[in-house]
């Protein structure tokens, strides 16, 4: 450990602005302590960056300790830069979920963008070329002008980045609920697909190595982004904390993209990073702990984008469309070469040696020495102190469907709801089908499927309602991981691994505390019980305005596998021989209710407290029969229900497959719950009757009628529907006036 | 057996399934954009993607490389030349095709299956097809409104049009692809090699691959 | 160094979404007034010999079937 | 009327990547001595109050949290 400062003496930074830039007292106290002195500048820049809540996960990281991380199919686990699970013939699929919430808050279209970007980098850091895009979202109402701003800005920029540098956006989610008006939620997934064998790891190795630094040039981007941008509520007053916000170049990342695969396609490389939240402090300082060794990096060496940058604004520097890497020195001149091959600047910025400490230097001059461990493990990890809160914490939503709509109108007022309506205005911004891969693309069923080269494929799905986690953090956790899953069911797939986003307010304030506590146990709960554990995943806290905080929203996103492509479900009817029309059945252990559903919501009714407990193991069991009826080749559709219920279950899949049906679901003693009702565990079927019948033999089933005409007719309790399909899709459109 | 050479800018993003698209009828392989020699390739696709980021304006740095100075050659000697998308665009950027493409009257990225049609068979790339044939094929682009100057357009050689009111970008006359005056350079926005397979789409892209083949082999 | 501004727009007649796009998007803002909204390129550069900026707007910066420019010199370079 | 131009460009240090595409495309041309290239916005308008035009800046012409911007006026509207 070095006692004394490293040159030059200048005037230390106080312990106020250690609290400036986000440290607590006590946690400054504990730095000095473990550096037996006071940071200088340089250092205290690193630490409070790796000591905030981004970087450390300081007040979450107990909770994720408890999630199952382990599955026959898991390659790579949570602490990488991204999970893998296993598909076959000696292949890996990559995955992971980032949130960019906050720098989306303040520039949507960049902050969504180098959302993109960023997680894109996590996939090829591990070697994986990244073969699919998805996102979640979570805007305020859209009558809000915020809102729309927010929305437009953000599917601009996921479109804009994904589709520049050769990556289908083939997945994702929407949700438009007042509590996000201020916090805006910006999560992208991403999946990438490896050789096992030739997959890297991020351990620095190899004392006397060369680290080296490529990809585009270090400028002020994000500068204290870290530390203050994630940490930091959001308030009106924020106006003077705006870190200069990073651009996204795809094109770059793209060049990058190239030329990483290429450089360990060559066996070049001993170790790969990407540059993600505070830049070359956490990428050299993570690299250095988890290879057990130190690092010495040279600022004089980094190519910079702005001239006169102190040591610490290069180390700290957020720059996007960078990565590191480990390379033995006889390989580095190889290693430039192929940078220059593909118009990338690398650099060789420093070394890995067997001090144990990272070491900056200014050219000659030591500007920071600090050890890996203190950077690293010495952020001390607290407690929450959960509490259930006493009264709601959120407003009943604003009521937009009047008491004694008739089950007709109820229906339309449902698909038209921003949190219902059809997708598509977002999606055909993105490029879903660069690559060749995309079997099942957006709106044809309920996951994503992409072929792979061994001649089976993978589906993906993502989603996590919030609102159901507000009403009860736990059963709404569970159902979310539930949801995930029948999506993938509805397809054929069965789930091989998780990746979550646990995006909550501020973690200290007990109540919230409380729903992230019970959400991680639902979440782990529920991934046991699925036998889908959880490969990796992000969290983001301090989701909070002056109003309040966001939805508890833990966004769930599963990769399982389908062996057939050519069997992958589908969602829509079809109508293929009038004559002989397809049954419509309706599949899975549905209990209903309309507490929290989204016609509560239209109702303008308050969240209630606690939903009710889903049976899980019968909702796997549901899930099983799909998937092996789909599997099968033996349904001409399926499709879970989800917000809005049945009815509009049915009617989603007479849009999807430009055909009506004609249905009678019997008498109800509750016909709003049993139309409308939302619950796991339920499954609108559609095929030849006897395949349809053999199925009830497995899971709880009622055949409803037939698919057919040009409008869906539903017989309830002797009281007639009757909706042509053209009104359905005019109300389905809602969300194209989003778009001008 | 004709070999196709399919060019990789910094920025590409469709190289590869061009050049899947074209093995279909034939060997392919990739073209570098620092490259002058074609490798003595019979046909040469410019690919869909971003070229050079596509900064400036769509297609307008990716014409001053080194491969397309020597591919501007090959088609000036008859050499054929399929430009797809962001290729169209640079071969109306290099002044091989006529025209240009402006950004779509709705001002966003558009991705969406739509109907072609075949306007033409008299060209390298149509020849396995017939005149009003109706091709499902993919779009997927911000700046593909076709535009020429009305004193040009009548000289224009249309090969596709955008079918039944499915203009998705404001193009003049629906027009979704041209050839030079000889037939032998084709550039269209919709995405070809996107439709080859049964389980991603269509398999109707496959007739202008089909087509380059037949060209060099007169029945 | 003279320091050379290019300024590109699209030429007339030719539909201009974007500038439309303003001109719709103003009054909703609550300016009025405005009309013949264009929406163009800004391209700025040091440059030894100005006189080369023309030949430059010709074969990279503008595409004169499409767009106009015009080169507005601004002096010496800071 | 009042014909007005409004130049819109990146921030100081913000990237601009399309600056840097048409920095490192003009050498290749065969035009050197060429430095410090930025890429922006242009926008043009007829306006009955050029004394709006600012505060059209700060609320949409210019994104001001990346870009700068300046208003020329160039006398009476055609
Ligand atoms: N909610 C979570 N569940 C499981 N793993 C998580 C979760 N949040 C973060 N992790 C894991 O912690 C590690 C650090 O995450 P992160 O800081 O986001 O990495 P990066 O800097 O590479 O983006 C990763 O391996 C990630 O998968
Ligand atoms: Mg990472």
């Amino acid at each position: 450990m070095s006692a004394s400062p490293p040159s030059p003496a200048a005037a230390l930074p106080s312990v106020e602005e250690a609290v400036a830039l986000g440290l607590t007292a006590a946690e400054y106290a504990l730095v000095v302590d473990k550096l037996g002195r006071a940071p200088n500048q340089v250092e205290l820049a690193m630490f409070s960056l790796l000591w905030s809540e981004h970087c450390s996960y300081k007040h979450s990281r107990k909770l994720l300790r408890t999630l199952p991380t382990e599955g026959p199919r898991v390659v790579m686990g949570p602490g990488e830069n991204a999970g893998a699970v296993d598909v076959g013939d000696g292949l890996a699929v990559a995955f992971k979920v980032e949130s960019h919430n906050h720098p989306s808050a303040v520039e949507p279209f960049q902050g969504a963008a180098t959302g993109v970007g960023g997680i894109l980098r996590d996939i090829f850091a591990i070697g994986a070329r990244p073969i699919a895009v998805l996102d979640s979202l979570r805007f305020g109402e859209p009558s809000s002008p915020r809102s729309r701003f927010l929305l437009d800005g953000a599917v601009s920029g996921i479109g804009h980045y994904g589709n520049s540098i050769g990556v289908p956006t083939v997945g994702g989610e929407v949700y438009f609920e007042a509590p996000y008006e201020q916090n805006c939620l910006v999560n992208a997934m991403a999946l990438g697909l490896a050789e096992s064998s030739r997959m890297i790891r991020s351990a620095a190795a190899g004392v006397g190595n060369v680290l080296v630094l490529f990809g585009a040039s270090t400028g002020r981007d994000g500068i204290g982004g870290a530390s203050v941008l994630a940490s930091a509520e959001f308030g009106e007053a924020d106006e003077d904390k705006r870190p200069t916000v990073q651009v996204g170049d795809p094109f770059e990342e793209k060049k990058l993209l190239e030329c990483s695969l290429e450089l360990l396609e060559r066996g070049l490389l001993v170790s790969l990073q990407d540059l993600g939240a505070a830049g070359l402090t956490s990428s050299a300082s993570e690299m250095a702990s988890k290879g057990e060794v130190g690092v010495e990096i040279d600022v004089s060496k980094v190519p910079l984008r702005e001239a006169d940058m102190e040591p610490f604004e290069v180390m700290v520097s957020e720059s996007q469309e960078r990565m590191l890497c480990v390379v033995e020195p006889a390989r580095v001149g190889e290693v430039l070469a192929l940078c220059h091959k593909w118009d990338v600047h690398g650099t060789a910025i420093g070394t890995v040696t067997d001090t144990g400490h990272v070491v900056v230097r200014d050219g000659d001059r030591v500007v920071g020495d600090m050890p890996v461990a203190a950077l690293v493990d010495d952020c001390p990890l607290y407690d929450l102190a959960p509490a259930k809160p006493p009264q709601p914490l959120y407003a009943a939503p604003v009521r937009t469907l009047e008491p004694g709509a008739s089950p007709r109108e109820t229906l339309l007022a449902l698909l038209s709801s921003p949190n219902v309506a059809s997708r598509l205005p977002l999606f055909q911004q993105y490029d879903w089908l660069v690559q060749s891969r995309t079997v099942r693309r957006p709106a044809q069923a309920d996951a994503a499927v992409l072929r792979l080269p061994n001649g089976r494929a993978v589906a993906t799905s993502i989603d996590g309602n919030g609102r159901r986690v507000a009403c009860d953090p736990y059963n709404g956790t569970v159902a979310n991981v539930l949801e995930c899953a029948s999506n993938l069911a509805c397809v054929g797939a069965e789930p091989l691994g998780t990746t979550n986003n646990l995006n909550f307010g501020n973690p200290e304030k007990p109540h919230i505390a409380w729903q992230l506590t019970e959400a991680v146990r639902g979440l782990g709960d529920a991934c046991r019980a699925l036998d889908a554990p959880i490969v990796g995943g992000n969290v983001s806290l301090y989701n909070e305005a002056a109003d309040g905080p966001i939805y508890p929203t833990p966004v769930v996103g599963m990769v399982g596998e389908v062996p057939d492509p050519e069997r992958a479900g589908r969602l829509g009817f079809s109508e293929t021989d009038p004559t002989r029309p397809d049954v419509v059945g309706f599949a899975g252990p549905f209990r209903p209710h309309l507490p929290g559903s989204e016609l509560a919501k239209l109702r303008g009714e308050p969240l209630p407290d606690g939903l009710p407990a889903a049976d899980v193991a019968a909702v796997r069991a549901a899930q099983e029969a799909i998937r092996d009826a789909v599997r099968a080749g033996e349904l001409s559709s399926a499709h879970d229900v989800a917000e809005g219920g049945f009815l509009v279950a049915v009617a989603e899949c007479c849009l999807a497959g430009d055909v009506g049906a004609v249905l009678d679901v019997g008498a109800s003693d509750d016909t709003d719950r049993l139309l409308f009702g939302e619950a796991p565990g339920g499954f609108v079927v559609s095929g030849p009757e006897d395949a349809v019948r053999r199925l009830a033999e497995r899971v709880e089933l009622d055949v409803f009628g037939r698919v057919g005409g040009d409008a869906l007719e539903v017989t309830v309790g002797g009281e007639r529907i009757d909706v042509p399909l053209a009104e359905l899709r005019e109300a389905h459109r809602a969300l194209a006036p989003l778009f001008p | 057996m004709t070999t196709f050479g399919v060019i990789r800018f910094p920025g590409s993003c469709d190289e590869v399934d061009a050049l899947q698209a074209a093995r279909h009828f034939g060997e392919a392989k990739l073209l570098w954009h620092k490259d002058r020699d074609l490798g003595g390739v019979d046909a040469v696709v410019v690919p869909g993607g971003f070229s050079y980021g596509d900064y400036l304006r769509v297609g307008a740095i990716a014409r001053f490389s080194p491969v397309m100075e020597s591919v501007a050659e090959f088609a000036r000697s008859g050499g054929l030349v399929l430009g797809i998308c962001n290729g169209f665009q640079v071969l109306c950027e290099a002044g091989l095709l006529p025209g240009a493409l402006l950004p779509n009257l709705e001002r966003r990225f558009i991705c969406r299956q739509l109907g072609i049609e075949v306007v033409s068979d008299a060209t390298a790339w149509t020849a396995a097809c017939s005149p009003g044939d109706v091709l499902s094929i993919p779009v997927k682009h911000t700046s593909g409104r076709y535009y020429v100057p009305d004193d040009q357009l009548a000289d224009v050689n249309v090969v596709f049009r955008y079918a039944h009111d499915g203009n998705p970008n404001g193009s003049t006359n629906d027009i979704a692809g041209v050839a030079n005056a000889e037939g032998n350079v084709v550039g269209l926005m919709p995405h070809p090699e996107h439709a080859v397979d049964p389980l991603t789409g269509s398999t109707d892209g496959l007739k202008l691959f089909e087509s380059a083949v037949r060209e060099r082999v007169p029945a | 160094m003279a320091r050379v501004r290019v300024l590109v727009r699209p030429k007339e007649g030719i539909l201009d979404p974007q500038g439309q796009a303003v001109e719709q998007a103003l009054p909703a803002l609550g300016f009025d007034g405005v009309s013949n909204v264009h929406v163009g390129r800004l391209v700025e550069l040091d440059v030894e010999d100005p006189g080369q900026v023309p030949a430059m707007c010709e074969k990279l910066l503008a595409n004169t079937l499409i767009e106009d420019y015009e080169v507005v010199e601004e002096g010496a370079a800071a």
